[in-house]
């Protein structure tokens, strides 16, 4: 049994392994990615301007209502066509260029985790103590000076719950990418599935592994909140 | 990719042994394989072996994640549409595989409604399947690895598959045991095609002349039959 | 004490929302050393009253000069937006809820102000604040964030983020109402206080023991307009008008 | 192709997807839905040691894929054959959409049972005090007062709950079983047209949105008593006024 | 009038929070058509004396008797689990903030009691409703929901409702302290017009005017202890302790 994930050349360890760096990678890069259009896509639903607010509110409704395999497929299939015929109509000549599955994987992904953390980035402001931006107007400060003084530095506190809880549900969908054939730690488990024909010991390695990652990620969070949340509540 | 470049990418699924599959440690073989790293080394390229579900091979293609496909696709109209194909590499038929003494031996819509026939899907197979019984139970797996671990485990009465791979899966591994083939060879040139080809993107018909000249080269000097040799009893190419 | 100047002066104010008349033209005008009290029954327009005087709502129409620097506002839009923050930063405002930073301590809530809107020096506005919260009692809570504070303690650092920023006048709405009994006392006693040093002040207020006692003028609003106004004396001992008997006897 | 003609030729197919969408849905919801009350009232009140497997469970489901709880129980039951034979469980785990409804209906559950634990711990222990404080019975109290609250409180997240699920089954297909994104895969494959992808992006956009309508005018209707006309000012609560 | 009977008795109620005791033996005896008032500062204990009565709290010593039925807690465990729902039924509670069950009607939530916990049969049941929202002024509220009702309505809706349950005696902890002190009114009249019917009541109150004019006893709790206790008019008059003298001066 053990010689089945023993490390090397015999053995699923080393497969396996590198399976789940390519996971744990795919997550990371993803994050920030994700973080950056959560944001537009608060600010873009919080503005004033119509179009903006109704751009905002199309994206994160539709994504969120579309199943993220769905998403990752027309990422990866589609966008890599669009990608060629572009280039083709720009110059002819163009060398077709490469459009990756992790590349694919990360743009998904990030799309879907935007959405999502949009909404949650725009409920924390709304959910902001409307009495202290107006303590902050009451001795005169400018919208920026709340905005940076007042509501960003709260904002954290209200949105970490909710972007962790986003960053645990993307940690689980890099799962998908393996039916674009990235080779991560699902695609890996499938693999020596298909050659040892041990489908339960090989899919339970997995889910135990992706379940450390997401233990291992609560653990940190709830570190990461109570962090935030110093001075908030009362200490007894 | 222009087929002067110095190294070319070759696209294969890696789930379908013996043509191709991954081994333990992790590398990318199987006869599919062999022969197209040969072509390779005739046209004079480094190649890199890129896997990909068979789902989305075509896909990858087109969308230029490899340069070409060798993967035991059968040459088929539809297919056409959207590649352009060498020369076949190997000619091949289907089969049905029905568990050891399931004593199916009729093969026609009336004789199997209701049984749960499997095939992979996306294939010439379960199109075959679709077309051929309406009536039964169809049910369509992402991969042949999984059309066989649920035939080994039951879940299916017949499946239809390449004739090759079946005939080593059969006789070689160890669930394989569990299942015999059934019937006669599927040769209906409407779904079997002209044969095996590797598949190229229509703009690059200098790929397609040189793999084809490659191949015939290691077919002549004999190249072709070693590999062939390591893999099957019969010479697949000419299915004598 | 210097002659009587006038710090604010509201003219004409109207106020609606949606359809809702709220307040129908109100003036008043506040001079040095004023302390004015606002009463009225719920819903009679006291807090946005208050509130259009520092433009936390923009008001319908009319007029409001703070210390020369005046804001004419027509249909709901005000003429010389650019003053709306040199107003705001004039006029003190101490919440009923406090409305304290919740994520800075009592301190840094105090020294906000002087540093990121009058761009007092760091430490300057630090000692500052130390000297206002030592005035209010609170010396020994200057780290402490709001929600280690009582209700009471919370609502004098509000008070003294106010001072902090030398307003010229301060408005207060009902500033005691969210606290429980006990702990009112400590809060008006600092408003008695402030009032002695001869502040202005504009106090929305149901307590009638600080109205009478403490405030030189008492205003009556009722329904959106100002019923009654004089001098609390005259006021409570004989009612004008019959609202404002009913409201005196309903109130205590 | 154009995007019409993929429609005019395989409507039939999507539609066929979209029903098993809404059945795996449907019936993994609903079971979730009979299971998940009592087992968030066990998270609520029972002892901590009786609470442990069931926290294991819901950590379990929630912190792996469900692309892998799928595939763990459709291939890892079949290297169980034997021994589920001997139980008589083969029968049920032989047929692939059976799987396909367990994981979702255990993911489903483990997630419901949260959401609702969440809801009973916010119902005002002002007003469980005040049927103590009138004689009422524990179970009476769970009934008139705990639950309705509860559930009024949970019914938004429990909407969100089954847009995921059904979101969730469009992984169905690893296992054989065609909802629309098997179907849509099927098509593409065969087609390579990249409009069927858009057509299921629609159906999947239509079920949500007629599902939300649904949803929020049931949930207007558990919610008569906030939502009802002539609200006056809340006065009654100076506290509540300005958060709000 | 009927002589004097008890109708509830506390003898040596102990309740501890952790380590914090609370309450540290305190007996109180209550007779059919007293008022009993429980004055005492914020954390004396007063709220958690109240509940220790019907059980809210379990005591960590003590013995309760309500008309004959007693309880007897030692340890934190109450020897006669049983009698504790009949004990509550027995017992009317009004609470500070109301307590109305949100998700039903002024009627359903007057209705509840009887029809749930008494088994009388609805027509029944509503009919007593109809007529106890209509003696406490709110007859035409009869269908809202409690969101839709003033404080003071609620307020009177809860009176309602525990004298639904036809109670020996009826608790009430702080009933006016949550409204506004323009409602304050109509709940004390309500309350005032209970204890001229010679109901039984027993009342945490801030309310000084309530205390010295209604009730019959006057109990002052400090530090969980009962410190002072008798007439009002004796007390209020000449306090004994220097505490109640403290407290009085502070809350007027
Ligand atoms: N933002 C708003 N939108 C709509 N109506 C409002 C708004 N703010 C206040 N009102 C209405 O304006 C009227 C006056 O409100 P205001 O708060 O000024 O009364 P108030 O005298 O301060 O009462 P209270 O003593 O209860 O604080 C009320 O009828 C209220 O409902
Ligand atoms: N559930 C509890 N757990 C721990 N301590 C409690 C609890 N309930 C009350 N206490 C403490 O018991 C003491 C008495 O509280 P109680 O609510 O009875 O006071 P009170 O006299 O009613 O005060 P108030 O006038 O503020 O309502 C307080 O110090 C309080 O902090
Ligand atoms: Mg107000
Ligand atoms: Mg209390």
């Amino acid at each position: 049994m053990f010689e089945l994930f023993a490390y090397g050349d015999a053995g699923w360890g080393d497969e396996i392994l590198r399976g789940l760096a390519i996971t744990v990678q795919l997550a990371i890069v993803t994050l920030p990615v994700g973080l950056f259009l959560g944001f537009l896509a608060a600010f873009a639903s919080l503005s004033g301007l119509r179009p903006l607010r109704a751009l905002g509110f199309g994206y994160t409704t539709i994504m969120r209502g579309l199943p993220e395999i769905l998403t990752l497929f027309v990422v990866y299939n589609g966008a890599g066509l669009l990608l060629n015929k572009g280039l083709r109509w720009w110059n002819p000549d163009a060398p077709p260029s490469d459009f990756s599955p992790f590349a694919a994987g990360v743009i998904a992904l990030g799309m879907v985790f935007g959405a999502f953390a949009g909404e949650v980035l725009r409920g924390a402001f709304q959910s902001l103590d409307k009495g202290q931006v107006e303590a902050g107007r009451a001795i005169g400060m400018t919208d920026r000076q709340i905005f940076r003084r007042i509501q960003l530095p709260q904002l954290w506190r209200f949105a970490l719950p909710g972007l962790g809880n986003l960053w645990i549900n993307m940690l689980k969908d890099t799962a998908l990418v393996s039916v674009i054939a990235l080779d991560d730690l699902m695609r890996m488990t499938k693999v020596a599935v298909g050659v040892t024909k041990q489908p339960f010991t090989f899919y339970l390695l997995a889910c135990l592994i992706y379940w450390a990652m997401c233990v291992l990620s609560e653990v940190v969070l709830a570190q990461m909140e109570r962090r935030a949340n110093r001075g908030i509540r009362r200490a007894v | 990719a222009p087929a002067s470049a110095q190294s070319l990418r070759l696209g294969t699924e890696g789930a379908y042994p013996p043509f191709n599959f991954i081994e333990s440690n992790g590398e990318i073989a199987g006869f599919d394989v062999e022969i197209g790293l040969e072509l390779c080394k005739r046209i004079g390229v480094e190649c890199e072996v890129v896997a990909q579900d068979w789902d989305g091979i075509i896909p990858g293609l087109l969308a230029n994640k490899y340069d070409f496909i060798i993967a035991s696709m059968f040459i088929t109209e539809d297919r056409k549409k959207q590649v352009d194909f060498t020369n076949p590499y190997y000619l091949a038929a289907m089969t049905h595989v029905a568990p050891k003494g399931a004593g199916i031996t009729e093969f026609t819509n009336e004789a199997l409604a209701g049984k749960v026939i499997g095939a992979q899907s996306g294939t010439t197979q379960a199109d075959y399947v679709e077309a051929t019984y309406p009536d039964a139970d169809i049910r369509l797996y992402p991969t042949q690895d999984e059309v066989n671990l649920d035939m080994a485990s039951g879940r299916i009465d017949l499946q239809v598959g390449d004739m090759l791979p079946m005939l080593d899966w059969t006789r070689k591994s160890d669930d394989g045991a569990c299942c015999e083939l059934a019937g006669e060879p599927i040769t209906d040139p409407a779904f079997v095609g002209e044969g095996v080809g590797i598949a190229v993107r229509q703009e690059d018909d200098e790929l397609r002349e040189k793999l084809n000249a490659a191949l015939a080269e290691i077919r002549a000097d004999g190249t072709y039959k070693s590999i062939n040799d390591k893999y099957f009893d019969v010479d697949v190419y000419t299915m004598k | 004490m210097t002659k009587p100047e006038t710090i604010l002066k509201a003219e004409d104010i109207h106020k609606s929302f949606g359809r809702l008349e709220v307040l129908k033209g109100i003036s008043l005008e506040a001079r040095n050393h004023d302390v004015i009290s606002i009463l009225g029954s719920s819903g009679s327009g006291k807090s946005t009253f208050l509130r259009c005087l520092n433009f936390l709502e923009i008001p319908t129409s009319g007029k409001v000069t703070v210390h020369g620097e005046e804001i004419l506002v027509k249909n709901g839009k005000p003429q010389n937006v650019r003053h709306i923050e040199d107003i705001r930063s004039r006029l003190g405002m101490v919440f009923q809820q406090f409305n304290l930073w919740t994520h800075r301590t009592a301190l840094e809530n105090v020294m906000e102000g002087p540093v990121q809107v009058k761009r007092e020096p760091n430490a300057e506005a630090r000692d500052k604040a130390e000297a206002l919260l030592k005035r209010v009692g609170l010396e020994d809570r200057m780290h402490m964030y709001p929600s280690q504070l009582s209700g009471g303690q919370q609502q004098r650092v509000a008070i003294a983020r106010a001072l902090a920023m030398e307003p010229d006048a301060i408005l207060f709405d009902e500033p005691t109402s969210a606290l429980d009994p006990e702990l009112v006392g400590e809060v008006l006693k600092v408003m008695q206080s402030l009032a002695a040093e001869g502040r202005t002040m504009i106090v929305v207020t149901h307590e009638m023991g600080f109205a009478r006692e403490v405030s030189s003028e008492v205003v009556f609003l009722h329904e959106g307009r100002i019923a009654e106004q004089g001098p609390p004396d005259e006021m409570f001992a004989n009612p004008k008008t019959e609202v404002f008997e009913r409201f005196i006897s309903k109130v205590k | 192709m154009n995007p019409i003609e993929i429609l005019f030729e395989y409507w039939p197919r999507l539609l066929d997807g979209a029903l098993m969408t809404l059945k795996l849905t449907f019936l993994g919801a609903l079971i979730a839905g009979l299971v998940s009350p009592g087992l968030a009232l066990i998270r609520v009140q029972a002892a901590p040691m009786a609470q442990a497997p069931l926290r294991l469970y819901v950590s379990f489901i929630r912190g792996t894929p469900i692309l892998a709880q799928l595939f763990l129980i459709f291939y890892g039951s079949g290297q169980f054959r034997p021994a589920l034979e001997e139980w008589g469980l083969w029968t049920f785990f032989r047929d692939p959409f059976n799987c396909a409804l367990l994981a979702f209906a255990l993911n489903s559950t483990a997630y419901q049972t949260e959401i609702l634990r969440g809801g009973i711990m916010s119902v005002p222990q002002r007003e469980i005090e005040a049927a103590k404080a009138i004689g009422m019975s524990r179970s009476k109290i769970l009934r008139r007062v705990v639950f309705p609250h509860a559930y009024r409180i949970a019914w938004p997240a429990l909407g969100n709950e089954v847009i995921l699920l059904m979101k969730a089954s469009a992984l169905a297909s690893v296992v054989t079983v065609f909802d629309v994104m098997g179907r849509t895969r099927q098509i593409f494959s065969r087609t390579f047209d990249f409009s069927v992808y858009l057509w299921a992006a629609l159906i999947y956009l239509c079920i949500t949105a007629a599902f939300v309508l649904l949803w929020r005018q049931a949930e207007r209707r558990l919610s008569r008593h906030i939502h009802a006309p002539g609200t006056p000012r809340a006065s009654a609560q100076p506290f509540k006024e300005s958060q709000a």
